[in-house]
């Protein structure tokens, strides 16, 4: 096995290994929660495993996979080696110590303070200095790709980069800007409080600073997706990409628009403003433009496939779609799962209305919607697509791969529909238990059983993931048919410079960040909130 | 990238440039407008607040909301506790030295709480590796009469701010006995239950959530394990009557006011546990 | 080809596919009718069903400032 | 492709991305309009009262130290509820308020970070160490509701909550201090 393919497949099975230990965890804590599992577990193993299932799913899963997936991309779309290889198991390397460190502290119960951590409450300092390990390695990552993308412009002057090379960097670029604010945090405030440096924090800045990565994070963890829209999906369904320039917008506006968004995660808080809230829900409004455009110009690329097989009529095109293979069935079930995940999003970003669902099961259907089920379906989409391409083999059959794919997205959708509406009744997040004997709550009770059941369903899925894997591991050797990435219905010839590069974005993304999290973060140079006292879980 | 590449067709990036910074700019600044003026500004006129007060609530510079009035507060009142735990509080406990302290208990207090930090006397709490923070909580409310005990209340007032802190530093660093697991294993189902699980039905929270050591409850709530039985089941009781009050905010009185005699004698057998 | 490329030789993005020119040219008639009609839909719903939480469930729980 | 006019085909694509995107634009706008609407005529807002208090000292602060907690009608009529959330619990631990008046929730915490809502209302804030949170608004309906903490604040979270009791105007009587209790059941 040759040196890119093994980079690809050990930043792969990390992140599978800690998204399969996570699927068991969610499942578990959905049995405590429920009224079946009153006399399960203690709250303290509960909020433990409620961190490792964030740290393993938000954390580990998300960023191995993006190296791993960006690697891959790298050497296939621009083909040409990869610059810096040993740079990239270093990075690799310096990511597996800082899980370690990370997990550690977790398992032993000294480090129970969720993945958003929440200061004043502070766990092990060796669990936030692992999880800068990752990071930093992920900064290797960052640089890695925009090296390589920098060398290929040089070596194809005036030609357009690769779309999947061009969102590839355009993710590396948004992760440099978004991991700004947690490392601020992490440096400044917590690892100095949980060392024992400092005996207080200033909670207000602490909350501000992980919003500059909390919402930006997630569409780190969401453009893998939507490279495999654009590049992958149109040709495994047999058609074309509708509309190149459409992608690169996509992804440049991604870009801008993630970053000066995340204090909709503070609407609910006291520490800043109604004026300076409100500007940040505008902008929220318009981080919905890059995935309505997707919507479109994917589904158009997929009206051409269906269409091209003999499609007619209006919806005619959609029956026509090869939905045997794995790659299209996921973008038609990703794209279900984002529509519902969306709506909720709608909610959550409605100024006041955001009121009725703050802080409730609503939040976590939405999350869980959005990223469990449109992203991560599309991870398995990308896994089954290049992992024959990894490793020189074939799968035997597609059906175990399309069956793993329809259980999941039945498990997360009657997981999440019952979420949507018990949130909408009150029912908070981040309990062990509920106290089932309350009028009130009595009546949530089959529902949270409900489920439950449908978390047992995903479980189901994720093992019957790794196994396809596992299976793919031990077939023969088998020669791969198709190429993977689609061609446009116009392949760009020549693009603007503003399309093929990030100068110009970098610029405005300084401009609008500095307009959005300017003030809300210098008040506290200017007026410091009175600090909290450090509790220490360990 | 920052430099443009001699072929990249730059007659199509100019407008590129100009219109992509213009929307996105136009954008942020209607949401200045909008958010920052106009809104706060209508808000505060059917409110009765004027234009620059509101403005100032939507930025945040005044508190409140731009379109309510701010309530009053109310006059001040006798605390339940004098001690707050400040950065400088703490700094007198990180600098307490435990030698000094071991001179104080051996002249004071080990008639009663042995020079181990182990009872010597009935209903007398044990204070071997008891946390420093509770001790040194529990000695400044006597000072301050907050808690009132007829000979420690003396003894306390006898005692300076450094002085108390050398006292829990030493008690705190006598080597701790952990629960000896066979002897809990004992205890009743119910009351563990109590203890890890607390009881939802009569919102009452795991006993482990704040007396086990590195639980990230409150900073004085002091370590359960090994203590005296007599001594907890009297304060459960004194904290249940409303007696003793010196637990901010009554976290102690509301809890121990809902629990059942039983169950407070369950709890004192529990926490004696593995004290040989 | 270079020893670090994986082995499908997956090429980059010229890869001719298998799309036949003229029936492309054929379909790109229609094309993207169904697929507005169809995500117009979707998304009309969505604002829809926002103004109707909006409406018929947030502004009836209270007012909040 | 070539015979069929490349450029016009491309241009035709721009113009239904562009149609679109007029589209999306619209729909942002509805969204966003709602907002503003429903700001300036029903002065709906997040909670947002940027009010800073000690944490460390708040035992000691007069608003919120203990016997002042609670519901309080002052001369003027108006209705202030203050409720401190502190590791794992509100105090008072039921809070009695008016059916279909105006009220002013001010909360705050000595310790860490906590949350609350309460079930069926539009009352969400949180907590934050180092400022008072403060929500105006009105409760349509009577009867017992729950406020739990909802953000996760240690071990003992799951067993933070308080019972909120919305009173009909008959029923809501303040003694002779202006204070106004739960009613015993």
């Amino acid at each position: 096995m040759r040196n890119v393919e093994r980079l690809c497949l050990a930043h792969f099975w990390v992140a599978f290994g800690a998204f399969l230990a996570a699927a068991v965890l969610g499942t578990w804590q959905m049995w405590v929660r429920s009224p079946l599992g009153a006399d399960v577990g203690t709250p303290g193993q509960y909020f433990m495993s409620v961190t490792a299932h964030g740290v393993a799913m938000g954390y580990v899963l998300t960023t191995f996979f993006i190296m791993g997936f960006g690697y891959f991309v790298a050497v296939t779309a621009l083909a040409r080696p990869l610059p810096g290889k040993a740079w990239a198991w270093f990075a690799f390397w310096m990511s597996i110590v800082g899980v370690i460190m990370t997990t550690v502290p977790i398992a032993t119960g000294n480090a129970s303070v969720l993945f958003t951590f929440y200061p004043p409450l502070t766990g092990s300092p060796w669990f936030y200095i692992g999880l800068v390990l990752v990071v930093v390695g992920s900064w290797i990552w960052c640089v890695l790709m925009i090296v390589a993308m920098a060398a290929w412009k040089r070596e194809n002057a005036g030609r357009p980069v690769p779309l999947a090379m061009f969102a590839t960097v355009a993710n590396a670029i948004m992760w440099l800007w978004t991991t700004v604010g947690v490392a601020a945090e992490l440096l400044f405030q917590v690892i100095p409080a949980a060392l024992g440096l400092t005996q207080t924090i200033d909670v207000g800045l602490a909350r501000t600073l992980f919003s500059w990565t909390l919402h930006a994070i997630v569409y780190f963890w969401l453009l893998p997706a939507y490279i495999a829209f654009y590049t992958m999906a149109p040709r495994a369904a047999g058609g074309r990409l509708y509309s190149d320039t459409m992608g690169r917008l996509t992804f440049i506006l991604f870009l801008i628009y993630s970053l000066p968004v995340g204090m909709h995660h503070l609407l609910m808080d006291p520490e800043h403003g109604n004026g300076t809230k409100f500007i940040q829900v505008l902008l929220t409004a318009f981080v919905s433009a890059p995935t309505l455009l997707t919507i479109f110009t994917i589904t158009a690329s997929l009206e051409i496939a269906g269409r091209l097989r003999g499609g007619r009529g209006l919806f005619g095109w959609i029956a026509a779609l090869p939905w045997d293979r794995p790659m299209v069935l996921a973008v038609g079930l990703s794209f279900v799962m984002l529509g519902f995940g969306g709506f909720g999003g709608l909610i959550n970003m409605g100024y006041g209305m955001n009121a009725m669902i703050h802080n409730t099961s609503w939040v976590t259907a939405h999350f869980h919607l959005i990223f469990g089920g449109s992203v991560v379906i599309m991870y398995f989409a990308i896994a089954y697509e290049i992992w024959p391409r990894l490793t020189g083999r074939g799968y035997t059959s597609l059906a175990p791969l399309r069956a793993q794919l329809w259980l999941w997205f039945i498990g997360m959708m009657v997981m999440t529909l019952p979420w949507h509406w018990l949130g909408l009744q009150g029912q908070w997040r981040r309990v062990a238990n509920f106290n089932y004997a309350d009028p009130i709550i009595a009546g949530w009770g089959p529902w949270v059983i409900v489920s439950f059941v449908a978390g047992l369903v995903l479980l189901a899925s994720a093992l019957l993931f790794v196994r396809n894997l596992l299976v793919l591991h031990l077939s023969p050797q088998a020669a791969i048919a198709r190429p993977l990435y689609a061609l446009a219905v116009h392949p760009p010839q020549r693009v603007p410079a503003a399309l093929n590069g990030f100068a110009l974005w970098n610029v405005l993304v300084l401009i609008v960040m500095l307009l959005a999290y300017g003030y809300p973060i210098a008040q506290f140079a200017i007026a410091p909130s009175p600090s909290a006292i450090v509790h220490r879980i360990e | 990238m920052s430099e443009p590449r001699i072929s990249e067709p730059h007659v199509l990036d100019q407008p590129w440039r100009v219109w992509a910074t213009v929307t996105v700019l136009a954008i942020v600044i209607s949401g200045v407008i909008l958010g920052v003026v106009i809104i706060p500004v209508v808000q505060g006129r059917s409110a009765g607040i004027d234009a620059y007060t509101a403005i100032c609530r939507a930025l945040g510079i005044l508190p409140g909301s731009p379109a309510e009035p701010q309530p009053f507060d109310r006059t001040p009142s006798t605390p339940v506790s004098q001690v707050t735990w400040t950065p400088e509080v703490l700094q007198i406990l990180a600098r307490a030295d435990p030698e000094r302290g071991r001179a104080k208990v051996a002249e004071v207090c080990v008639a009663c709480h042995g020079e181990q930090g182990v009872a010597v006397v009935p209903e007398v709490p044990n204070l071997a590796g008891q946390s420093g923070a509770a001790i040194y909580k529990q000695l400044h409310d006597y000072r301050t009469d907050s808690r009132t005990h007829p000979q420690m209340s003396a003894i306390a007032k006898a005692l300076e701010d450094a002085q108390i802190a050398d006292v829990a530093a030493y008690y705190a660093g006598q080597p701790k006995r952990n629960p000896d697991p066979a002897t809990l294993a004992e205890s009743p189902a119910a009351i563990v239950r109590l203890v890890e699980l607390g009881d939802p039905a009569r919102n009452i929270p795991p006993c482990a959530a704040c007396h086990r050591p590195g639980a990230g409850g409150p900073i004085e709530a002091p370590i359960l394990s090994e203590q005296d039985r007599d001594y907890l089941i009297a304060q459960l009781k004194m904290y249940a009557s409303g007696e003793r009050r010196n637990d901010v905010y009554g976290r102690m009185r509301t809890i121990a006011a809902r629990l059942t005699p039983a169950e407070i004698a369950g709890l004192a057998r529990y926490y004696r546990a593995g004290f040989k | 080809m270079h020893s670090d490329q994986p082995s499908a030789s997956d090429s980059p993005f010229e890869v001719a596919d298998e799309v036949d020119e003229a029936a492309l040219a054929r379909v790109m008639r229609v094309v993207p009718l169904g697929a507005g009609v169809l995500a117009g839909a979707a998304v009309a719903l969505l604002v829809l069903g926002y103004l109707a939480i909006y409406l018929l469930v947030f502004i009836p729980r209270g007012t909040i400032g | 492709m070539t015979e069929l006019h490349p450029e016009m085909h491309e241009r035709r694509i721009l113009g239904t991305e562009l149609l679109w995107a007029f589209g999306v634009g619209v729909l942002v706008a509805a969204t966003l309009s709602m907002i503003v609407f429903t700001a300036l005529t029903m002065n709906i807002n997040p909670p947002s009262n940027v009010e800073r208090i000690d944490p460390k000292a708040l035992h000691l602060s007069g608003e919120f130290a203990e016997h002042n907690l609670g519901t309080t009608v002052a001369a003027d009529g108006s209705v202030t509820t203050r409720v401190v959330a502190t590791q794992f619990m509100f105090v008072p631990r039921c809070i009695a308020v008016p059916q279909g008046r105006r009220v002013t929730l001010r909360f705050s915490t000595p310790d860490v970070i906590h949350g609350l809502l309460i079930t069926g209302t539009n009352v969400n804030t949180m907590v934050v160490p180092g400022y008072v949170a403060q929500v105006h608004t009105e409760f349509t309906r009577s009867g017992d509701l729950l406020m739990p903490c909802h953000e996760y604040c240690g071990i003992g979270h799951s067993e933070m909550w308080a019972t909120v009791q919305v009173l009909p105007e008959g029923e809501f009587k303040p003694d002779s201090e202006g204070k106004v209790s739960c009613a015993q059941r």
